[in-house]
């Protein structure tokens, strides 16, 4: 009984926490004005949305294993026992993609953000919208 | 802070605040489920299914060997098989990713270039000597860790049907080898082995293309016979060309083993082509920046 | 018979070596956490490292063989324990090393409890 | 009994990622925000150890602690140090 | 009680210690009055979570989960690496 509400206390501490950490990014992409600071938060933001997907697609179970087979000739009862104690496999599918898009849009904007400092020498947002032409 | 920040900053919190009370009562499942979800139980049972169980479960299923994607690990075989497309798209915004980044550097050949006429009037005093890179003890023992690095990410990526792992982790952890040697070493090393910018674009240029190739062999070798499919990897009883050669259960699993290979070879280089670019030294650049304004 | 004696004892060196390996962990953690200053902390960093992070492996790789549920794969987890184990007493000192080294080189932290220092000599 | 440990376990791991996430945004060093970084990419590779994705282990590690890393101190080395406030 | 069972109750017992060790790490990564002491608190930190992955992959009874260690062993080499020449060089290419 204890062991269950101690349970949900903590799993939703956990979602707790994770919202804090999306609004202290979402800060950090809107309010700090350097253009260096802003790609470090939207790289947290990025992270920390990759781990709210895994944590819905998990399975509060305790014998749980990753989604890999033991042997390369299942059986039945294999195949059952695996199943019953596997995680999801398609979050980590999805969150896989997801990180290799975000690290190559982040590659791209750090280019950009460098090719932006040679040309007017400054990363300030504020600097570098009153610039003209 | 203005007033438009204010009411920004008062909506971002609004909604997060409204997602805390969607989570906390429980809508998402703010405890994880205890069951596994059908689609997840699906790719669970066949793919590395022997034709067991499932027309148990499916019994309308009469050639089982349709939905076997032919890896013991599950996240492999969604990403080259069920979700094969998805991957070949997303390799793909990693290649143009880092060609615009190449093309934002456009000025990357000409500045070679120089560097390299200036070394050779100045018979080359700051590339050769110890002046590069960091103390020698970093140096020596660099070189030994990229033996270490090679194995481990080739053994990572040609497992990856059969352990955790794939072609992009590989590349990802090949990658630490040139980065390492660019910070150890000294770029100028690095080029001097032969890892040039242009190599490099060759090299994951072809990885893609061989992703490519695999991809489409199916749906050429379809249209000869009829019923063309592509980029999957399971058998297909109804097509003319029943899927790539998988020998059993054993080392090499269908196309993933060629596509995790072909995929080492791209995220490598493209890595490689992007620590190149970005440790270029900055007095050229801006040397070209103010001749070219210069002459506008 | 035998067999199965050398590798019970085995397990337990094992089983002992991943115990010396947490505690001298918590050791490291506490060292680098009172030392005063950054050349001081290096040494609590070595035995958290070393101490920390090889001995534990090792002990595992020990462990591995009695692990039978395992199967086939215990012998994957004792190979990729001993390569961890291996990089990092290649790696860990040296990062140190590189670190202190541009530490001192760019003057970042004063090196206080100094009595002499050649590094400094040899720059000039 | 277990289960709650791997619980806490995740607890902590996620508190840790929070604390080093707020560092990294609030510093005015650039430099050290980074390293911040690297520290809530650390604390989240044992978040999805622990929610067993051993793929996504592999990959994050790799682009979250370094590549992420490298590539903002080499754009920090080429343009400023501190952020202007 | 067989090996196994008694490898999982001293897993068991060692996890606490590795915890109380993470969070000392931390409190002197956040502290750190200088850059390195932070980067070698990470470093420290970075080298003794590879060693826990392989620890926890006792407990759990699953080898799949080893192989995340070696790279993060990998990545925190190299992030010492790249400190230490912002520190030491102008151009972090020479």
């Amino acid at each position: 009984m204890i062991e269950e509400y101690l349970e949900k206390i903590l799993w939703t501490y956990m979602f707790f926490v994770m919202i804090a950490t999306f609004g202290v990014s979402i800060y950090g992409i809107v309010f700090r004005p350097n253009m260096l600071k802003k790609i470090i938060a939207l790289t947290i933001f990025g992270d920390t949305a990759n781990v709210f997907m895994i944590f819905i697609g998990y399975r509060a179970i305790y014998p749980i294993k990753p989604p890999v087979l033991w042997t390369s000739h299942p059986d039945k009862n294999v195949l059952n026992t695996f199943v019953s104690q596997s995680i999801d496999p398609v979050p980590p599918a999805l969150v896989i993609t997801a990180i290799v898009i975000n690290m190559a849009i982040t590659l791209l904007i750090t280019f950009l953000a460098i090719q932006a400092y040679r040309l007017y020498g400054s990363l300030d947002v504020r600097d570098l919208s009153k610039l003209k032409g | 802070m203005g007033t438009r920040e204010k009411i920004l900053l008062a909506l971002i919190i609004i909604s997060l605040a409204l997602l805390a009370v969607i989570l906390s009562f429980g809508a998402l499942g703010a405890v994880p489920l205890k069951t596994i979800r059908p689609l997840g139980s699906f790719y669970l049972y066949f793919m590395a299914n022997n034709n067991i169980m499932i027309q148990e479960i499916y019994p309308s299923i009469t050639k089982p060997s349709d939905f076997w994607a032919a890896s013991t690990e599950g996240v492999t075989a969604i990403l080259w098989d069920y979700r094969g497309l998805d991957t070949l798209f997303e390799t793909s915004v990693f290649f143009f990713a880092i060609i615009g980044s190449v093309s934002v550097f456009r000025y990357y050949s000409a500045s070679l270039e120089e560097k390299n006429k200036k070394n050779t009037n100045n018979s080359s005093i700051n590339t050769k000597t110890s002046d590069q890179g960091l103390s020698l003890i970093v140096k020596l023992i660099t070189r030994i860790n990229f033996v270490v690095i090679i194995a481990v990410s080739a053994s990572i990526a040609f497992h990856g049907q059969l352990t955790p792992g794939g072609g992009f982790q590989g590349g990802a952890t090949l990658a630490v080898a040139p980065l390492l040697a660019i910070a150890a070493l000294s770029r100028y090393f690095v080029e001097d082995v032969g890892l040039k910018k242009n190599t490099m674009l060759t090299i994951r240029t072809l990885g893609l293309l061989i992703i490519g190739l695999l991809a489409l062999a199916p749906l050429i070798m379809g249209l000869v016979g009829g019923n063309p499919y592509i980029m999957e990897n399971q058998p297909k009883s109804w097509a003319m060309f029943i899927g790539f050669p998988s020998f059993g259960l054993g080392v090499l699993l269908g196309s993933l083993a060629f596509y995790n290979m072909a995929e080492l070879l791209a995220v490598g280089a493209g890595f490689t082509v992007v620590f190149l670019l970005l440790t270029l030294p900055e007095e050229f650049f801006k040397k070209i920046l103010s001749r070219e304004v210069g002459e506008q | 018979m035998l067999i199965e004696l050398v590798k019970t004892i085995i397990f337990f060196i094992g089983m002992g070596l991943v115990g010396l390996g947490a505690v001298f962990d918590l050791i490291g953690a506490l060292g680098l956490l009172r030392f005063p200053n950054f050349f001081v902390r290096l040494h609590a960093a070595t035995i958290g490292a070393i101490g920390g992070a090889v001995y534990p492996l090792i002990g595992v790789a020990l462990m591995a063989p009695s692990l039978e549920s395992f199967g086939q794969y215990r012998w994957y987890l004792m190979g990729g324990a001993i390569v961890t184990a291996l990089f990092i007493v290649l790696a860990a000192p040296t990062g140190s090393h590189a670190l202190a080294r541009a530490t001192h080189r760019a003057k970042v932290v004063p090196v206080e409890p100094k009595v002499v220092d050649h590094l400094e000599e040899d720059k000039g | 009994m277990f289960y709650l440990l791997h619980l806490v376990m995740l607890v902590l791991m996620m508190s840790i990622g929070f604390v080093f996430a707020f560092l990294a945004i609030m510093e005015r060093d650039l430099l050290k925000a980074v390293v911040f970084s690297a520290g809530q990419a650390a604390a989240y590779v044992i978040v999805y150890y622990l929610l067993m994705s051993p793929d996504i282990v592999l990959a994050y590690a790799a682009i979250g602690v370094g590549i992420y890393s490298a590539v903002m101190i080499i754009a920090i080395k080429k343009t400023e140090r501190y952020e202007k406030v | 009680m067989n090996l196994e069972s008694l490898a999982t109750t001293y897993v068991l017992i060692i996890i606490p210690v590795f915890l109380a060790a993470f969070i000392i790490y931390v409190i002197r990564a956040v502290k750190g009055p200088s850059i390195p002491d932070s980067v070698l608190a990470i470093d420290a930190l970075s080298y003794d979570v590879a060693a826990f992955m392989i620890i926890l992959a006792i407990y759990f009874k699953s080898p799949f989960l080893i192989p995340g260690a070696i790279i993060l062993a990998i990545w925190a080499y190299a992030l010492d690496i790249f400190v230490a020449k912002y520190y030491e060089k102008k151009e972090l290419g020479e």
